[in-house]
């Protein structure tokens, strides 16, 4: 047991892929992931990060990845993609990918059965997992015809009724109005204190520094690894991999250059409050803002370093 | 596999077979209408993508062969869809033969009408969530029918080929005998499934 | 993964630069051709002809051996039963159970294959005829044929498509697998594809209606006009002399005393 | 002439829509667009914004709608669908929808052949065009081996060398890296300052100040509809709706409450840069935040009124 415990959640070591075509997606990935940490994978289209949690759980594989990758301290063993799910659950892009049965009751029973549960126990989890994902008594509802938010929220249910400890999420957010987006983001952050360990695909980075506590990027191979403020802080980095900062980021830069005091960068609009309403406080209840000689120049810079034209 | 590669048939069968498909094609093409053409194609892709699909039973691999459903959800336009799957088939995997094009077209097609015919005599085309039982059951039929058929012409044109083809069809037959039954089963669910789905998709021809 | 016949289409040969409408009726013809030969010999003459067509297309042999693998699976049950009988007679071999099993002799042989030359012929003259343009100009060469226009529209799209839906059934088949799904030979296994595979036909369904709003959204009146236009030059007459002109020999000395038919033993 | 130009570019009245299975999506719906307008549509999922556009060149209709929608002066002829790509084009959602021909090309200049050019202007169009979305040179690639952002942008092309004069575009940033987001947003800014009409559909608010002057929010009818300022003003009817105002504004209005003096809320990072310097150029380069008694409380009032927590 206190083996297990230290083992790593995920432990990704030289994976590299191509498909048959001879498109190569993957190269030399490597990292690893504690079990209980939440993690955004970003990176610009065609970047590999669907291929690359694709074979978290045997799904895609070949010769090169044999033994490339371990969940909870054991290899994965492709003949065996379906006893996975207890270990790892995915939940993809689209989710009309996953909904393939007439009603959402099938769907998010789907697993539990294949798992072997006693029909109690699926039922308990099906209730479980809708109420979870805010779908409570839309287990005869016809999944097809579901709304776009709903049927991502769906999705996701039919991945928690297996409750896996890992989740692997491909871009959640997609999509989604800014209510069900909001909404979604709260059902992530409930599993992040729940203490799964999470991986999200996402593009939206104005959501990470809410989800994720460490970013890894990908491009092909593994451009950076590290905490969420140290990978926005390199934005020469991110600028190449077609990525950005947040918003609120990008302001409080701006905010530098008029003499507001700040060390750590604020990410989210959240962190942004707390952080304007403790310098202040700490400055006595007074901030100045001011045009310094460097002022236009400095904004210039930080604005320009952030633009992404061609 | 209910493909019939070149060079096995006498020439008057796999002539035949070309003639009966260029009538009932020409038939099947002056019914159906140009803004068809997109959602004919996509079926006809989704069949060809589907009968891609291996199932082991047992020692052997079957795959969905899928003539009764197109019927049950084409009616005569199935004919033109399953004409096009066979000719991609065979120069996109070499299934089957070219100058045999026309008699497969009619081993499949001929019995997907018949197909049609026993789901509408049997359901009256009203398809609803509340009729979804009805309508598998004769989906199911349809859908063993469309095989039963389909293997019946095959054999019957192997054997008046030549007495030798006698032990091939016995064996083509008898591997084919759960295919019947996965095929019958297969369009059932399918049915129900679409009942319960989207049962308008059923008047659409 | 569906492999594509048009893989090798860029590649340069006098078979890539005959106009694909010639190319098309010309190997067309010389396939029947060779299927309504019923002498060993002249089949062997006709597939020694498709070998140095296939050759000068420079299309990879490999690439062709790894398509005829399949023709082999389906034809070659008819080499290994032909040759024997469990009901005509024959020189017994085996016997169990009541049934016996002869040997009918070499004519049977040489008549299983014979069958199975000519299949395997007609699948590698598949190669030149449409492996030496990219699919599409095929397609367009269908419409220069004057096929029903309805039809290389249904050709056409049916093609775009089957990408796409085995793109998503894949996905799908992923997405069974992620949830503890293994296919096997049973009855959930069978009900649960064939939910899948329903899931698709009605995605298909509501796809189809979108391409063709699409399409009416950009115009589309009911006929697919491209500007692709063919010209024939003097070299493609020549190649389909050649060809069409061979054809036709095969069937002429069919007709004479020195290529005996063998049309199967009644 | 003169006359034609006075007329409304789009000019909705009282539309009403349900679809065949009964589900109502448009309920009298009433707009007008002016010629160079450019305008967002925005709504929560299943608002009927997908099919409010396809009205818009007669290929959805009914009974109902008959004479509801006029685009130019003229009202929609269902019958003359492929007449209307002059006048509007449409840009889908999914480009695996838009992009059904073998080549890319094709693809392009189907319209354009459709529309009857001659062939040396389907090219020249076909090359303009796949310029202009940054794809010049794609001519001969098969759409179904493009990247997804690829895809996105060749649908573009598809719409462009028909030359309509209005464009409407169905979430055209979905799905995107930010890299190509901030592209494709150049791509529309272009074609707003060439004086095309656009109607874009997004659930991305923080892109919609750079590209609408003016927001339509529908939720199965017309709830807003004003200049992006107006509409975002309206946080109780956005919250309604299950949208949200761009993150820039959410945080000036916390300034604001720290005693930031500002009238008009930026809505995006540059307009935010920009009244930042002219606050303090005009505060004589000082701006004091501080903290007064009513800070504490009118923060959390702003905070709490743009949660969208269940
Ligand atoms: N089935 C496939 N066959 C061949 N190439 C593929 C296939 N699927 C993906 N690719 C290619 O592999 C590369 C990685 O694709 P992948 O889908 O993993 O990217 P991604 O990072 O998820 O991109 P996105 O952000 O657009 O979802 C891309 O170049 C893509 O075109
Ligand atoms: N073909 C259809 N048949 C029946 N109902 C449909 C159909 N297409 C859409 N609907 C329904 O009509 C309503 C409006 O759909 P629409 O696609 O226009 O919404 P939307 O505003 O574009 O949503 P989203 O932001 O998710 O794209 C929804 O309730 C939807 O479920
Ligand atoms: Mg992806
Ligand atoms: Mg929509």
């Amino acid at each position: 047991m206190t083996d297990k415990a230290t083992k790593a959640a995920i432990h990704v070591h030289n994976l590299n892929y191509a498909y048959p075509d001879g498109t190569v997606a993957l190269e030399q990935v490597s990292f690893e992931i504690q079990k209980g940490e939440s993690i955004a994978l970003v990176g610009p289209n065609g970047a590999g990060k669907s291929t690359l949690i694709l074979h978290l759980n045997g799904i895609l594989h070949s010769n090169k990845s044999r033994g490339a990758v371990k969940i909870l301290g054991e290899p994965i063993d492709p003949k065996k993609v379906h006893k996975m799910p207890r270990k790892i659950g995915i939940v993809f892009q689209d989710p009309d990918d996953m909904l393939f049965m007439p009603l959402l009751f099938d769907d998010v029973a789907f697993g539990p059965i294949n798992l072997g549960f006693a029909k109690t126990e699926v039922n308990r989890r099906v209730k479980e997992s809708l109420e979870r994902v805010g779908l409570a008594g839309y287990e005869t509802r016809v999944s097809h015809h579901l709304s776009g938010g709903e049927k991502k929220r769906a999705a996701i249910a039919t991945v928690l009724s297996m409750n896996p400890e890992i989740i692997a999420m491909d871009e959640p957010t997609a999509n989604l109005d800014p209510k069900s987006r909001a909404e979604l983001i709260e059902i992530l952050k409930g599993l992040k204190n729940e203490g799964k360990t999470l991986i999200i695909i996402t593009h939206d980075v104005n959501a990470i520094p809410e989800l994720a506590e460490r970013v890894i990027v990908l491009n092909k191979t593994v451009v950076a690894d590290g905490t969420t403020r140290e990978v926005f802080a390199d934005t020469e980095m991110l600028l190449a991999a077609g990525l950005e900062v947040p918003t609120i980021m990008q302001f409080f830069e701006v905010l530098q250059a008029f003499g507001y005091p700040c060390d750590v960068l604020p990410l989210s609009l959240e962190d942004a409050v707390r952080n304007l309403t403790q310098t202040i406080e700490n400055g006595s209840g007074h901030v100045h803002l001011h045009i310094h000689k460097h002022t236009h120049s400095e904004v210039n810079s930080s604005r320009n370093k952030h633009q992404h034209h061609r | 596999m209910v493909h019939i590669s070149d060079g096995v048939l006498a020439e008057w069968l796999w002539g035949g077979g070309w003639a009966v498909t260029a009538i009932i094609l020409a038939y099947a093409l002056s019914k159906m209408k140009t803004e068809d053409v997109p959602r004919l194609s996509v079926i006809t892709a989704a069949v060809f993508v589907s009968s891609l699909i291996h199932l082991s039973i047992g020692p052997t691999s079957v795959h969905f062969i899928l003539n009764g459903f197109a019927g049950v959800m084409l009616g005569i336009l199935a004919y033109p869809c399953i004409f096009v799957a066979l000719v991609l088939q065979c120069f996109l995997f070499g299934h089957g033969g070219v100058t045999t094009i026309g008699i497969n077209t009619v081993n499949m097609g001929v019995p997907a009408l018949v197909a049609y015919l026993i789901f509408r005599a049997g359901t009256g085309l009203d398809i609803r969530p509340e009729t979804k039982s009805v309508a598998s059951l004769f989906g199911a039929i349809a859908g063993g029918v469309g095989v039963v058929l389909a293997l019946l012409f095959l054999a019957v044109e192997l054997i008046t080929t030549g007495e030798e083809f006698i032990e091939t069809t016995v064996l083509v037959m008898s591997t084919h005998v759960p295919i019947i039954a996965v095929e019958a089963i297969f369009t059932g669910v399918i049915v129900g499934f679409i009942a319960t789905v989207e049962p308008e998709l059923f008047g659409k021809k | 993964m569906i492999s594509e016949i048009d893989r090798y289409a860029s590649l340069s040969s006098p078979i890539h630069r005959w106009d694909p409408r010639f190319r098309l009726v010309s190997i067309f013809t010389l396939i029947f051709s060779v299927v309504l030969l019923y002498n060993l010999q002249l089949v062997i003459i006709g597939m020694i002809f498709a070998v140095i067509l296939t050759c000068t297309s420079k299309i990879p042999f490999s690439f062709v051996l790894a398509r005829m693998k399949l023709v082999f699976i389906f034809v070659i049950p008819f080499f290994i039963i032909i040759p024997f009988t469990i009901i005509g007679t024959g020189v017994e071999i085996a016997s169990f159970s009541g049934i016996t099993l002869s040997y009918r002799g070499i004519e049977y042989v040489l008549f299983a294959a014979m069958i199975v030359l000519k299949a395997l012929t007609a699948v590698m003259l598949i190669f030149p005829m449409i492996g030496t343009s990219r699919m599409d100009i095929t397609i367009k060469a269908l419409e220069g044929l004057h096929l029903p226009n309805k039809l290389v529209q249904m050709f056409a799209f049916t093609y775009r498509y089957i990408f796409v839906l085995d793109d998503e059934f894949m996905r799908t088949d992923r997405a069974l697998a992620a949830r503890g799904f293994k296919k096997r030979g049973n009855m959930y296994t069978l009900t649960t594809v064939s939910k899948a595979i329903a899931m698709l036909f009605v995605k298909s369904y509501e796809r189809a209606d979108r391409v063709f709003y699409a399409m009416r959204s950009k115009g589309y009146t009911g006929t697919i006009a491209t500007l692709h236009e063919f010209h024939a030059r003097k070299q493609d007459w020549v190649n389909t002399a050649v060809v069409i002109g061979f054809a036709l020999l095969l069937q002429v000395a069919a007709t004479s005393d020195t290529f005996i038919a063998t049309r199967g033993f009644i």
